[in-house]
C-alpha cells in the first residue's frame, strides 16, 4: 500500500491565532461555533462532491450494469426493459437527484451483484473491515508510538536505526505478497493461526450479530471458543496491516518528537532537573498528542480504505473487496453506498481529530 | 586547483560569491547524504537499476518473451538463474526487461502528480479567496476518495493498459502535493521579498513562476522521492488486481500476479518479482529518507 | 571563602566536517554572591557557557575544563543522575522567551510545582502552597487564577515572572539568566528586572546575567565579562565599563546610541581576527 | 515435489527459532461429521430465484433447494433424465402436447403440498418474469401472453402445449434445468411486491421442496444449507452444507490440507499436482460441459479470410497447453458439443503445426498483420492468449492482448467489437441444441439484430443450410437419427466455422478421503449434495 498522507494536514496542530486571550469568552464561543459550523458545512460539501464524482465515474464507465442484471444470454427486449427499470434512460442529473433523495431517506438501493439491499450488505461488510482496521491501528499505535518516541530520544543510536529500517521495510513490502507468505507460514505450515476468512467454519454464524465485530459479539455472548477462533483468524491480517500502520506512525511520531525535543521548554524541564523519561513523556509527548491523533486517524482511515488487497488475500469479507467487486461489475449502487460509508468515515475522522484538538490542546480552548 | 583546495573552497564558511555559496550548500548536502550509509545503498541500487534498464537487451541472458512450455516452472539453476515462469520464460530476463517498465511507471507518475499538485496548490495558495476554496474543496474530495478504488475506477473507465494505469495513479496521487504546495505558498506569500518583488511591479504570474514555484519544488521533490516506493507498490497492486500492464509485458506487479497461483510449490515465480519490487522500493525509500535528512536536517539521525 | 561557582578554562566543542568547532574556548571566572554580567554578540559563546555549566550540552558536543566547581564541589561531567539532583535545586536558569520556554500544554502552577516537588519531595498540597507563594513573590496579584492558567493565557512579562518563580522555587544558589528580558516589551522589562534583582539579593544568590545589551548590564550588574568568539576578552566592574581598554568593548560601547551626548554617526563595530586568539586582557 | 522442501524447511527453521510456544490452535482440525464444508468461488451469485439465477454458483445452490419435474440421478448422470416430482409423462400423437403426472405426498419446505398447480405456475412465472433463463422455456413457443394457456394443470397433471413437435429429449432436458424448478406458489405470492412475482424476496430466500433449505446466504462470503428432514427421497446424510467463498486456489489448498474444509473446487493444476502426494486427500476428475474456444470476428478484414481461419486452427498449441498450464483441467476438444452430450463428437483433427499454418497463409499471400484480442483477466485465458501470441509471432502475425474485467469483455463482445475472443461457453441446459443454437445458428447477422448467439457476436453469417440443419435437429423424435444429425452439423462446422472450440473443462474437486459420492454435476448438470456422505 501506498503510505498514507500526512503532509497535507499541517494545519491541525498549528499555533493559535493571535489575539486569543482570555476574557473574550462570548466572542470566542461564537467564533468557535461558527468555525465548527463551517467545518461541518465543508465536510458536507466534500461528501456531496464525493458522491457526484463517483456518480459521474459510474456513468461514464464502459461497464454496462444492465448486462449484469439481465445476464449474458438476454435478448434486446429483456435488456431494454431492465434499462428502463434502472432509470438509465433519464438524464444524468435527474438520476443523481433521484439517487440523492433516496440516500437522504436512508435507502441506498439494491445491489445488482449481490441481489441484496446495499444497506444490508454494508452492515455486513463494513464491520468486518472496521474490526480489522481497528485492531491493525491498535497494533500500529501500541508499537509504533513507543518506537517513534524512543527513536527520537535516542536519535542516531542503534534503536533509531532499527526503527528506521523497520519502517522503511514496512513501506517497501508488497502487502499481498507478504500476506500470502504469512498465510503459508503461520497457517499452512505452523498452524498457529486460523486460515482465510473471519471465522472457522464451525463457528460461522453461531454468535448472534450485535455490533458486527465478531470479537466483541462473541465476548458479549460469552462464547470464549468463538472469540479465540475469531482472534486466531484476525491476528495475522491485523498484524500485517498493523505493521504498515506501525511504519507510518513510528516515523511520524519520531519526527514530531524531534521537533518538540528541540523546543525551549524541554530545556526548561531539564534545567528543573527532571528525569529524561519525565522530560520525554510528560513534557514533549503531551505536546505531540494532537498531531499524533491526526496521524493515527489518517492511518486508520487509510486502513479502512486501503485494505482491499489484504482482504482479497485473506478472503476477508470487507468493504474494500465489496466495492472493488461492485466496481468491476458496474454495480453502481453498491459502489456509491460503499463510497458514502468510507467518505463519511474519512470526514468523521477529520471531524474527530478536530474536536480532539479542541479538547486536548489548551490553546484551542 | 588541487582536490584539497576545491574542497576547502566549497566548505568555506565565508563564501565570496553567490555561486560559491550555492555550490557550497550543494556540496554540504552531498556530504551529509554521503554520510548516510543506508541512503548510499539506496542510491547505488537505483543507479544499478537505471543501468540495467538502459542496457536490458544486452544484459538479459534470454529473450523475455520466448516461451517453452516444456521448460515451465523450472527452479533456479545454471541455465535459468532465477528459474522459469508458467510459460517457461526466463524470470531473470523478464525482471531485467521489467526494470524499464518500473522506471517508466515511477518516472511518469512522479512527474505528473507533483506538477498537477504544484499547479493547483500554488494557484490556490497564491490566489486565495474563492479560488482557494474551490480548489481545496476539490482536493479534499479527491483525498476523501478511497485511493485504490479511485484508481480502479479510472482504469476501468479508460481501459486497462500501462499508460492508463500510470494516468490513474497520477490522478489519484496529486492531492497531497497540492496541499503541501499550498502550505508552502502561504508561507512564501507573506515573505518580505515577495512584497519587495511586488513593489517592483512583478505581476502575479511572474511571482508565481519566478518566486513561488522554485521554492516549493524542493519539498515536493523530497515528497516525491518518498512516494516513489508507494507508486511502485500501487502499480503492483493494480497489476495484482489484473489491471495495469498488458501481457506479455514483464511488469513486476503483473509477474507476481502471474506467480501467485504457483506460490505453494513454485515459490520463486512470485518471490523473485516480489523481491525485486521490495528491493527497488526499499532503495527509493532509503534515498528519499536520505534526501529528507539533507533538505530538512532536523529530521535526520543528526 | 570559596566562590559559589568557579570556572577555569572551560571549553565547549562540536565536531563538524571542517574539524572541531570551538564554541567556548577557555573561559574562566569565579562567581560569588553577586550579579555577574556576560556580554557579547550572538555567537560569542555566552549562552553556550551557561548551558555548559548546567551540563546541558548534549553529545556530540564536548565540554572540558580545568575546573568547574559549584560551591567547592566539582560538577564537570558528573553522571547524569547526579547532575539532575543539582540542576534546578542548586543551580538554575531562566531563559529568553517565556512563549517558548514554558510548556504550552501544562498549567503554569503544575510547571512551578513540578520542579519543587521533585527536589523537596513534598506533598501535592504543599507544592501548591509553595507555588502560590512564589507567584505572589514575583508580584502576581492573582496567584490562584494564574496557577490554573496555561502559558498562552498569560502575557509575556507575566510569563517571565512565572519562569522566575518556577526556577527560584527550590531555592538554588546560582541562577543563570540567559537574556531574560530581551523578548519583553520595554515597559515590563524593568519591572521583571526589579523583581529578579530583589529576589536574588534577598536570597543571597549568585546571578549570571547573560545579555547582549551593554547598557542594561552596566546598570544591573556588579561585574561584567565581555566575550568574543568563545573567549573572554575583558573583565571589569560594571561601573568602570566606560573605561574599558579592549578595542572590542570600546567598539561595543561606541555603537550604542547615547542620550547624554549626541553622536554624529554610530560607529560600525570593528572586528579583528587577532582578537580571536589574543590572550584576554584583564584576567587575573 | 522436491521443490517444495527447501522453502518449507527454511520457514520451519526460522519459525521454530522465533517462538514455538505461541501456538494457538491445533495444527490439524477436522470438520464436524454431519457437515460438508466446501471452498468455492461463489462471488458470481446475484440471485437464488430459479426464474432469474443463471450463474454457475447460483445454479449450484438452486439445484439443491428445489426439485424439478424431471431430473438427473446424481449417482448415475449418464442414465439421463429420470422422473422426479413428475412420476411419469406422456407425449401426444402429434408430439406437441406433453402431459406430466405429479408424485403424491411431496411437501415444500413450508409444509405446503407440492401440487400440479405449483409446477404449472412456476413455469408460467419464469416465462412472465422474463429474466435471463426464460429463453430456455420460450424455445417451445411460450410467451408472456400465451403461457397461461400453453402451460396448464388438471388435477395432478401438468400439461405443456408446444408450438412444434420437438424431440422429447430436448423438452425434458430443458425442464431438468434450474429454470424448471418447482416453486411453492402460496409462499412466494405471500411475499410478492407489485408485479415482481416475489422475485425480490425469492432472490435471497428459498421456497422449494429440494433436499436442502437455505440457512443463510451472505454474498461473497458463504452459503449455508440445512438438510430438509422430510425430503421425499429421504433426508440427506449431510445435516449442513457450508459453501465458503475462497478466491485463491492456494488458500483453498491450505484450508484443505489443514482439514478445515472437506472439498476444494477451484484448485489450479499446479495445486492439484501439489496435493497428489497427500494421503489424506483425493482428487476426482469430472468432465464438465464448458468449452474453451476462440472466436474470430468476421468483421475483421484479416480474420474473415478463410485461409486465416484455417491457419489459426494450426497455431494453437493444443497438446502443449493441455500438458502444461491446463493440465488435468482442460482436455483438447475441437467440437462445439461437449463430450457427454447427446451427439457429442470426439474427433480432434487439428494439431499444432506452425509450418502448415505458414504454408496456408503463404498460399493466401498473408505474411503479416496485427489483430487484437480482448481477454478476461483469468489466468488460464491469459496464458492461452500469450501462447497463441508467441505462435502467431512465428508466422509474422502480431496479437495484441488487452486484458479486461468480465463485465467489460462481455460488453465489448456483445457489441461485436472483439476481433479475437478467447473464453468459455457453458451449456445452458442438458440438450445439444443449447450449443448448436449458439455456435452454429445465426438467423440475422445484422448489427442491430441484438442477438446473443456466439455466431452473431463474432459476426459470422452462418450458411443457411447449417441454420436449417440446427433447427431441424430439435424436431427429430428418433434419438439415433438426432445424434447423427448433430455429428453431421459438427463435421460441416469444423470445415468452415471461425469460432474454434479448443478445450473441454474437467473439474478437479479435491476432497478429504472420507468424502464419498461427490458430483459436480458432470457435463449436463450442477453440483448435487444429497447423496454425499462422510465416513
Amino acid at each position: 500500500m501506498a503510505q498514507p498522507d500526512i503532509l497535507g494536514q499541517p494545519g491541525q496542530g498549528g499555533p493559535v491565532p493571535a489575539g486569543h486571550r482570555p476574557g473574550a469568552g462570548g466572542a470566542r464561543l461564537r467564533r468557535r461555533l461558527r468555525s465548527l459550523g463551517g467545518i461541518l458545512l465543508s465536510l458536507a460539501l466534500t461528501l456531496l462532491g464525493l458522491l457526484l464524482v463517483t456518480f459521474v465515474i459510474g456513468r461514464i464507465m464502459p461497464i454496462d450494469p444492465v448486462l449484469k442484471v439481465v445476464g449474458e444470454r438476454a435478448t434486446q427486449a429483456q435488456y431494454d426493459a431492465a434499462y428502463q427499470v434502472m432509470g438509465l434512460d433519464k438524464p444524468i442529473w435527474q438520476q443523481f437527484l433521484r439517487y440523492m433523495a433516496e440516500v437522504l431517506r436512508g435507502d441506498f438501493g439494491r445491489s445488482i451483484s449481490t441481489g441484496h439491499a446495499v444497506a444490508q450488505d454494508l452492515l455486513r461488510v463494513f464491520p468486518a473491515t472496521l474490526e480489522l482496521a481497528m485492531l491493525g491501528t491498535l497494533i500500529g499505535v501500541c508499537v509504533g508510538v513507543p518506537l517513534g518516541v524512543i527513536a527520537a530520544a535516542r536519535r542516531g543510536g542503534w534503536l533509531d536505526q532499527i526503527a528506521r529500517v523497520v519502517a522503511l521495510v514496512g513501506y517497501s513490502m508488497p502487502i499481498f505478497w507478504l500476506g500470502l507468505m504469512g498465510l503459508l507460514l503461520f497457517y499452512g505450515i505452523l498452524g498457529w493461526v486460523g486460515g482465510p476468512g473471519r471465522q472457522g467454519i464451525i463457528h460461522d454464524g453461531m454468535v448472534p450479530t450485535v455490533t458486527g465485530l465478531i470479537l466483541v459479539d462473541s465476548l458479549m455472548a460469552g462464547d470464549w471458543a468463538a472469540f479465540r477462533d475469531a482472534f486466531s483468524h484476525i491476528v495475522l491480517p491485523a498484524s500485517l496491516l498493523g505493521y504498515f500502520s506501525l511504519a507510518y506512525i513510528s516515523r511520524m511520531t519520531r519526527s514530531f518528537m524531534l521537533e518538540q525535543l528541540s523546543a525551549e521548554y524541554v530545556v526548561t524541564a531539564r534545567v528543573k532537573g527532571l528525569s529524561e523519561r519525565r522530560v520525554i513523556w510528560t513534557h514533549a509527548f503531551r505536546n505531540i498528542l494532537v498531531p499524533l491523533i491526526t496521524v493515527i486517524a489518517l492511518s486508520f482511515g487509510s486502513l479502512l480504505e486501503g485494505s482491499v488487497l489484504t482482504e482479497i488475500v485473506f478472503s476477508w469479507p470487507g468493504i474494500g473487496q465489496y466495492i472493488t467487486k461492485a466496481l468491476l461489475a458496474g454495480d453502481m449502487n453498491a459502489v456509491l453506498g460503499g463510497t458514502v460509508v468510507i467518505g463519511t468515515c474519512f470526514v468523521a475522522l477529520n471531524l474527530l481529530s478536530d474536536i480532539l484538538y479542541r479538547l486536548l490542546d489548551p490553546r484551542a480552548r | 586547483m588541487t582536490e584539497m583546495t576545491t574542497r576547502a573552497w566549497l566548505l568555506s564558511d565565508a563564501p565570496q560569491t553567490r555561486r560559491q555559496a550555492r555550490l557550497g550548500a550543494l556540496y554540504q548536502g552531498w556530504l551529509t547524504f554521503r554520510a548516510n550509509r543506508l541512503a548510499m545503498v539506496g542510491l547505488a541500487i537505483l543507479v544499478l537499476l537505471v543501468l540495467v534498464a538502459a542496457f536490458a537487451p544486452w544484459i538479459a541472458p534470454q529473450n523475455p518473451f520466448a516461451q517453452d512450455l516444456a521448460q515451465r516452472l523450472q527452479p533456479p539453476s545454471a541455465s535459468h538463474w532465477l528459474g522459469t515462469d508458467a510459460l517457461g520464460r526466463d524470470i531473470l530476463s523478464r525482471l531485467i526487461h521489467g526494470s524499464r517498465v518500473t522506471l517508466f511507471i515511477v518516472g511518469t507518475v512522479a512527474l505528473i502528480a507533483p506538477v498537477i499538485g504544484l499547479f493547483v496548490g500554488t494557484v490556490a495558495g497564491f490566489a486565495g479567496g474563492w479560488v482557494d476554496q474551490v480548489l481545496m474543496r476539490i482536493t479534499d474530495i479527491f483525498l476523501a476518495f478511497p485511493k485504490l478504488i479511485l484508481a480502479l475506477a479510472f482504469v476501468a473507465a479508460l481501459g486497462p493498459g500501462i499508460g492508463n494505469a500510470v494516468l490513474a495513479l497520477a490522478v489519484t496521487s496529486w492531492p497531497p502535493y497540492a496541499r503541501l504546495a499550498r502550505a508552502e505558498t502561504l508561507t512564501i506569500r507573506r515573505a518580505d521579498y515577495i512584497a519587495a518583488a511586488r513593489l517592483q511591479g512583478a505581476g502575479p504570474l511572474r511571482l508565481l513562476i519566478g518566486h513561488v514555484w522554485p521554492l516549493c519544488v524542493s519539498s515536493l521533490i523530497v515528497r516525491a522521492a518518498l512516494d516513489m516506493a508507494g507508486i511502485i507498490l500501487s502499480a503492483a497492486g493494480l497489476g495484482f488486481l489484473g489491471l495495469g500492464a498488458q501481457p506479455p509485458m514483464p511488469e513486476w506487479g503483473a509477474m507476481i500476479s502471474d506467480g501467485r497461483s504457483y506460490i505453494l510449490d513454485f515459490w520463486w515465480v512470485a518471490a523473485m518479482p516480489g523481491l525485486a519490487i521490495f528491493v527497488v522500493s526499499l532503495a527509493f525509500n532509503l534515498l528519499g529518507d536520505g534526501l529528507r535528512d539533507v533538505l530538512d536536517p532536523k529530521e535526520g539521525p543528526r | 571563602m570559596t566562590p559559589l561557582l568557579s570556572v577555569q578554562n572551560l571549553r565547549v566543542g562540536f565536531p563538524t566536517r571542517s574539524g572541531l568547532f570551538q564554541a567556548v574556548r577557555g573561559v574562566s571566572f569565579d562567581l560569588g554572591r553577586e550579579r555577574l554580567g556576560v556580554v557579547g554578540e550572538s555567537g560569542s559563546g555566552k549562552s553556550m557557557t551557561g548551558r555548559a555549566i548546567l551540563g546541558l550540552v548534549r553529545p556530540p558536543g564536548r565540554v572540558t575544563a580545568d575546573r568547574l566547581d559549584l560551591d567547592g564541589e566539582p560538577i564537570l561531567n558528573l553522571p547524569e543522575s547526579r547532575m539532575r539532583r543539582l540542576r534546578g535545586a542548586r543551580i538554575s536558569m531562566v531563559m529568553q522567551d517565556p512563549k517558548f520556554s514554558l510548556n504550552p500544554v501544562m498549567t503554569v502552577g503544575r510547571q512551578i510545582a513540578e520542579g519543587y516537588r521533585l527536589h523537596t519531595g513534598t506533598s501535592r498540597a504543599q507544592a501548591r502552597a509553595k507555588a502560590l507563594e512564589m507567584l505572589a513573590a514575583v508580584q502576581i496579584h492573582d496567584p490562584e487564577r494564574v496557577f490554573d492558567a496555561y502559558p498562552h493565557e498569560v502575557s509575556g512579562g507575566m510569563g517571565q515572572r512565572v519562569m522566575i518563580a518556577m526556577m527560584l522555587a527550590p531555592d538554588p544558589q546560582v541562577l543563570i539568566a540567559d537574556e531574560p528580558t530581551s523578548a519583553l516589551d520595554v515597559s515590563v522589562r524593568n519591572e521583571v528586572l526589579r523583581i529578579l534583582d530583589r529576589l536574588v539579593s534577598a536570597r543571597g544568590m549568585g546571578l549570571i546575567f547573560i545579555s547582549h545589551d551593554l547598557n542594561l548590564v552596566a546598570q544591573f550588574c556588579d561585574r561584567v565579562l565581555i566575550m568574543y568568539a568563545g573567549r573572554v576578552v575583558e573583565e571589569l566592574p560594571a561601573r568602570d565599563l566606560h573605561a574599558a581598554k579592549h578595542p572590542y568593548t570600546q567598539g561595543l560601547l561606541d555603537s550604542l546610541p547615547r542620550l547624554d551626548r549626541p553622536v554624529e554617526r554610530l560607529a560600525t563595530l570593528q572586528r579583528q581576527a587577532g582578537w580571536r586568539d589574543a590572550p584576554e586582557e584583564g584576567t587575573p | 515435489m522436491q521443490n517444495r522442501f527447501p522453502l518449507r524447511a527454511l520457514f520451519l527453521a526460522s519459525a521454530i527459532g522465533v517462538a514455538a510456544p505461541l501456538s494457538m490452535s491445533a495444527a490439524w482440525a477436522e470438520t464436524p461429521a454431519g457437515t460438508l464444508v466446501i471452498a468455492h468461488q461463489i462471488d458470481d451469485i446475484i440471485s437464488l430465484d430459479p426464474g432469474q439465477s443463471f450463474e454457475f454458483s447460483g445454479q449450484d445452490v438452486v439445484r439443491n433447494l428445489y426439485d424439478r419435474l424431471v431430473d438427473f440421478d446424481p449417482l448415475d448422470l449418464k442414465a439421463g433424465i429420470k422422473p422426479s416430482l413428475a412420476q411419469g409423462w406422456e407425449v401426444s400423437e402429434d408430439g406437441k402436447t406433453i402431459t406430466l403426472t405429479m408424485r403424491d405426498g411431496v411437501t415444500f419446505h413450508s409444509g405446503n403440498p407440492v401440487r400440479a398447480e405449483d409446477a404449472a405456475w412456476s413455469l408460467q412465472r419464469a416465462v412472465k418474469l422474463n429474466k435471463s433463463p426464460a429463453f430456455i422455456l420460450n424455445q417451445f413457443g411460450f410467451t408472456a401472453e400465451n403461457v397461461d394457456e400453453r402451460v396448464s394443470f388438471d388435477g395432478n397433471r401438468v400439461i405443456l402445449q408446444l408450438d412444434q413437435p420437438y424431440a422429447q429429449s430436448f423438452v425434458l432436458n430443458c425442464l431438468a434445468s434450474e429454470v424448471g424448478s418447482v416453486i411453492d406458489k402460496e409462499t412466494v405470492l405471500g411475499h410478492a411486491e407489485g408485479e415482481d412475482f416475489g422475485n425480490a424476496w425469492l432472490s435471497t430466500n428459498d421456497a422449494g421442496s429440494g433436499p436442502f433449505t437455505l440457512a443463510a446466504w451472505r454474498p461473497n462470503e458463504a452459503v449455508q444449507l440445512a438438510a430438509y428432514a422430510d425430503y421425499w427421497q429421504g433426508a440427506p446424510a449431510m445435516a449442513r452444507v457450508i459453501v465458503r467463498h475462497v478466491q485463491e486456489s492456494s488458500a483453498q489448498r491450505l484450508l484443505l490440507e489443514q482439514g478445515d474444509i472437506d472439498v476444494a473446487r477451484n484448485l489450479t493444476p499446479t495445486d492439484v499436482e501439489g496435493i497428489t502426494g497427500n494421503e489424506a486427500v483425493k482428487v476426482t476428475d469430472e468432465l464438465r460441459g464448458r468449452i474453451l474456444y476462440m472466436g474470430l470476428s468476421q468483421k475483421d478484414p484479416l480474420l474473415s479470410q478463410p485461409a486465416m481461419i484455417e491457419a489459426m486452427k494450426y497455431l494453437i498449441d493444443y497438446k502443449g497447453m493441455e500438458a502444461s498450464f491446463l493440465k488435468g483441467q482442460w482436455k483438447v476438444h475441437q467440437n462445439f458439443l461437449p463430450e457427454g452430450y447427446l451427439g457429442g463428437s470426439d474427433e480432434n483433427p487439428w494439431t499444432y503445426d506452425i509450418e502448415k499454418a505458414r504454408q496456408i497463409l503463404g498460399d493466401a499471400g498473408i505474411t503479416s498483420g496485427t489483430v487484437t484480442t480482448v481477454v478476461r483477466d483469468i489466468r488460464e485465458y491469459l496464458d492461452v492468449a500469450q501462447t497463441l501470441q508467441a505462435a502467431m509471432a512465428q508466422v509474422g502475425l502480431t496479437l495484441e492482448i488487452q486484458q479486461m474485467t468480465g463485465a467489460q469483455v462481455l460488453d465489448a463482445y456483445r457489441a461485436r467489437q472483439v476481433p479475437v475472443f478467447i473464453g468459455e461457453w457453458g451449456p445452458d441446459y442438458a440438450d445439444p441444441h443449447t450449443n448448436a443454437s449458439t455456435f452454429a445458428h445465426n438467423p440475422n447477422n445484422a448489427d442491430d439484430a441484438g442477438l446473443s448467439q456466439l455466431a452473431w457476436r463474432n459476426s459470422w453469417a452462418v450458411p443457411e443450410e447449417m441454420n436449417q440443419a440446427v433447427e431441424a435437429a430439435t424436431l427429430e423424435g428418433d434419438t439415433d437419427k438426432r445424434v447423427q444429425m448433430y455429428l453431421d452439423i459438427q463435421k460441416d462446422y469444423r470445415e468452415i466455422a471461425p469460432i474454434i472450440p479448443m478445450f473441454q473443462k474437467i473439474e478437479q474437486a479435491a476432497m478429504q478421503q472420507n468424502v464419498q459420492n461427490w458430483t459436480s454435476g458432470g457435463s449436463v448438470s450442477s453440483v448435487m449434495y444429497r447423496q454425499v456422505t462422510k465416513e
